[in-house]
């Protein structure tokens, strides 16, 4: 595919998730850019508030990954269609690259878009990154949890479960196989006064909640609290844990 | 704090409590740490929490009530919380909040211990983040914060948990310091 | 496990080497014989456990109190062996992070101080994450093993070799890398030599 | 853990800067570029001397090439960030400032300190303006408990400074409740 092309593609296919229309990279001595016939764009990815990019999206689920105690639902479709276009970006970028006859407007262009391939390429990995720390951490709560599971991904799941297995494979090889029959397993349910052997979400825990419309916040233990739209509230996560999945809320 | 495989958990729960035996119990008289074979009945044995509940929930002995939570205390945190040294209450490091949850949780009337605990926590607070946000902006070496020695004597009555609080808030203006530094060198 | 010995005091020994791990932030030397004496430990609870139940000694009996206690020291001394486990591999999985996903790098610097059971967890952890990545991101676009610390630094770093990697083979051509001497080059291609020490970012 | 331990309490100011790049902001190009396709969407053309609106990570670094001048946003003056303080000074709630204003103002007077009116003056009114909010920040500690606290025209930083300590103190306040 020759780079120009490889920039047409681009250029069309961005129109596609975006609304505005946007000539290729013109190489130099080539023919005028294409005439702006715009196109219509097909139907956003996803459900995303109105003014919102995808990037502007995974940026919003990005934050509240990173600020929720609890895993929240995955985003593949958005992600996926993300790291499509930086695999697209990088490609375009690596074809006019290699080609030595880039003017200098040309270099700074392949510049600016290696270095927002690189921004994005963070996003992603942070977000992903994330999901993963709470899948080790939470993985046998996961597996013992039908309606957690709807809210992760096929290879999330499995990772989960792997997971599980060789830290299990762990503790009994190094600990268990060598205690008594009546401790050997890794699901006791003492009568004493001790946390439980599996690990769960402190879902209880604060996070700064900000209210993208006005919306009512439900606490564990009933109440209510109004959040005005912009309102900015230091509350339990639990309380807001549906505001967030709807997109009524932001964590911030 | 109460995760199964959380190590401070399990270390905040290795602080001992006095117990008054209502029972005498066969050779297990080490459990205390003291020398003699059997627990006798009124003897006071020092536990584990972790044992502590044990022992009392099932009616073998009393828990004595420690003086970091007697009557002495009790009106000096009414007076002025930030006056008293809570680590020299339970030793340097020792958790007197986790201590006083323990007996919380073995009281039949809780709500006065929790309005203590809380009460207490929320009034020292204010002075925790002060002197960590201050005291960082002087840099350890300048050890006399806002108000000098007695700022000084605050940090040393800090508890465990309060400490802990102290490092965050510190790790926080740290980081903001380095972000504010870092870019005025990173981008020029 | 002599008499005199109270309960739980190996236990504490192995927390706190836990916490002392946890405060340095690095890796100690697997304790075996504080483990195999801790589970001795636990047999000699169970056989006095099982000889008083063989005795008849249940709710009411006046060892029952003794049989309670002990039972509840078995389940803490179980519950500080399996803390002191998790923290290592937590640890070992931080390593597996900072050297980007270098299971062979970990082994390097960290064999000495692990467990034969620690080593083949790291494996598996190792292969898991590829697992993981193959499924979601074949191409491996976003980079799943490099730093998620420093965001938006720019495309291009000076870099000086601090351990001579030998010549590496990057999208801008080969780099014969010399001790000592200094680089400038596309972060991408040489973030993982930072994370595992061969460079140093200047 | 596949996150390392100094992103498990709290979001850092380098991801915070990151987001706040990605802002839209005017300049004067330097440099003619025709419209481009980028994954955060499509800017441009430039045509040297019209104005364009591009994000800010894109203004900074053809700022650093000297490739373009970034105008100042219409809060970035002395004027207005004169106005906020004295409000700051006088009321008891938090004034109105942009979400990420501290971020956006770092990285504009580290890289296009030339594009604006008296940086220094600038410089020592947010450096105000931080100190007047953070105390104001440590007050409403006062009335913390553990179920909710408003806070709102607190900003991204702001926010992100007191993060570890407020949530911490709040899971220790809601456990020392009797039955927790």
């Amino acid at each position: 595919m020759s780079s120009v092309a490889s920039w047409e593609a681009e250029y069309l296919r961005s129109k596609e998730s975006n609304a505005t229309s946007a000539p290729s990279f013109s190489h130099r001595g080539l023919s005028a850019p294409l005439e702006d016939d715009l196109l219509i764009p097909d139907v956003q990815l996803g459900e995303p508030l109105p003014e919102e990019t995808p990037l502007e999206q995974l940026t919003r689920h990005w934050m509240n990954e990173r600020h929720a105690p609890d895993i929240l639902p995955a985003q593949d479709v958005l992600l996926g269609s993300i790291l499509d276009h930086i695999r697209r970006q990088s490609d375009t970028i690596q074809l006019l690259r290699g080609d030595p006859s880039t003017s200098e407007e040309e270099h700074i262009r392949i510049m600016l878009a290696q270095t927002e391939v690189e921004r994005v390429q963070f996003v992603v990995r942070s977000y992903v990154r994330t999901r993963l720390y709470k899948i080790e951490k939470y993985a046998r709560y996961i597996i013992a949890n039908e309606d957690v599971q709807t809210r992760i991904t096929t290879a999330e799941r499995d990772f989960a479960s792997r997971h599980a297995n060789i830290m299990d494979r762990h503790f009994y090889s190094s600990v268990l196989q060598s205690l008594p029959e009546s401790q050997a397993g890794l699901d006791d349910t003492p009568h004493f006064i001790m946390p439980p052997m599996v690990t769960e979400p402190e879902t209880t825990r604060a996070v700064f909640a900000h209210a993208l419309k006005r919306t009512i916040a439900r606490t564990p233990e009933g109440k209510t609290i109004d959040l005005p739209k912009g309102s900015l509230t230091l509350l339990s996560y639990a309380a807001v844990a549906d505001l967030v999945a709807a997109g009524e809320v932001e964590l911030v | 704090m109460d995760d199964y495989f959380s190590i401070d958990a399990i270390l905040a729960e290795n602080q001992r409590v006095g117990c008054r035996f209502k029972i005498d119990i066969a050779d297990m008289g080490h459990l205390g740490g003291g020398g003699e074979r059997d627990i006798t009945r009124s003897n006071t044995l020092q536990l584990p929490i972790w044992l502590v509940y044990t022992v009392v929930l099932s009616d073998w002995a009393d828990m004595i009530m420690p003086p970091a939570f007697g009557s002495k205390v009790r009106n000096a945190l009414k007076a002025d919380p930030c006056s008293v040294r809570l680590s020299g209450l339970v030793g340097a490091g020792g958790l007197w909040y986790v201590f006083g949850k323990t007996i919380m949780e073995i009281l039949d009337k809780k709500q006065e211990m929790s309005d203590l605990l809380t009460n207490t926590f929320r009034k020292r607070l204010v002075q925790v983040i002060d002197q960590a946000q201050h005291f960082n902006a002087l840099g350890p070496a300048g050890g006399v914060g806002p108000g000098g020695d007695s700022a000084q004597s605050f940090r040393e009555g800090l508890d465990g948990t309060e400490r802990e609080l102290f490092a965050l808030a510190q790790e926080g203006a740290k980081r903001m310091k380095r972000w504010y530094e870092e870019s005025d060198r990173g981008r020029r | 496990m002599t008499s005199d010995e109270s309960y739980g005091a190996l236990a504490n020994q192995l927390v706190l080497q836990s916490k002392l791990s946890m405060d340095l932030g690095k890796l100690l030397p697997y304790d075996g014989p504080l483990v195999r004496s801790m589970l001795q430990e636990q047999k000699d609870l169970d056989r006095k456990v099982q000889q008083m139940e063989g005795n008849g000694v249940k709710v009411g009996h006046s060892s029952w109190p003794a049989l309670v206690i002990l039972v509840r020291v078995m389940h803490q001394n179980k519950r500080c062996l399996l803390a002191y486990h998790k923290q290592r591999l937590d640890l070992l999985q931080a390593a597996y992070w900072d050297a980007g996903g270098a299971v062979g790098h970990v082994l390097e610097n960290q064999r000495g101080n692990m467990s034969y059971e620690e080593i083949r967890y790291l494996q598996g952890y190792g292969e898991s994450v590829l697992i993981y990545r193959e499924q979601v991101d074949p191409q491996d676009v976003m980079s799943l093993t490099m730093g998620v610390e420093n965001p938006g630094r720019g495309p291009m770093v000076t870099v000086e070799v601090e351990i001579c990697p030998g010549p590496i083979y990057t999208e801008s051509g080969m780099v014969d890398f010399k001790p000592g001497r200094r680089y400038i080059l596309r972060r991408a291609d040489i973030e993982h030599l930072i994370l595992q020490g061969y460079l140093r970012e200047l | 853990m596949s996150l390392p331990h100094t992103l498990r309490a709290s979001v850092t100011p380098p991801e915070l800067e990151l987001i706040a790049c990605q802002q839209l902001v005017d300049i004067v190009p330097l440099i003619a570029m025709e419209k481009t396709a980028f994954i955060s969407g499509a800017y441009g053309p430039l045509r040297p001397p019209h104005k364009a609106r591009i994000p800010l990570w894109m203004a900074v670094t053809l700022k650093q090439k000297k490739k373009c001048h970034i105008l100042a946003p219409e809060w970035l003056t002395v004027e207005y960030l004169q106005l906020k303080l004295t409000q700051e000074t006088t009321q008891a709630e938090f004034t109105k400032l942009p979400f990420r204003f501290a971020e956006l103002s770092r990285v504009m007077l580290d890289v296009a300190s030339d594009d604006l009116q008296n940086p220094d003056k600038l410089r020592s009114l947010l450096q105000d303006l931080r100190e007047a909010r953070q105390a104001k920040a440590r007050a409403g500690l006062e009335n913390l408990e553990h179920s909710a606290l408003g806070l709102s025209n607190l900003s991204a930083m702001e926010i992100n400074e007191i993060r570890p300590f407020f949530i911490e103190a709040m899971a220790i306040l809601g456990r020392l409740q009797p039955g927790a």
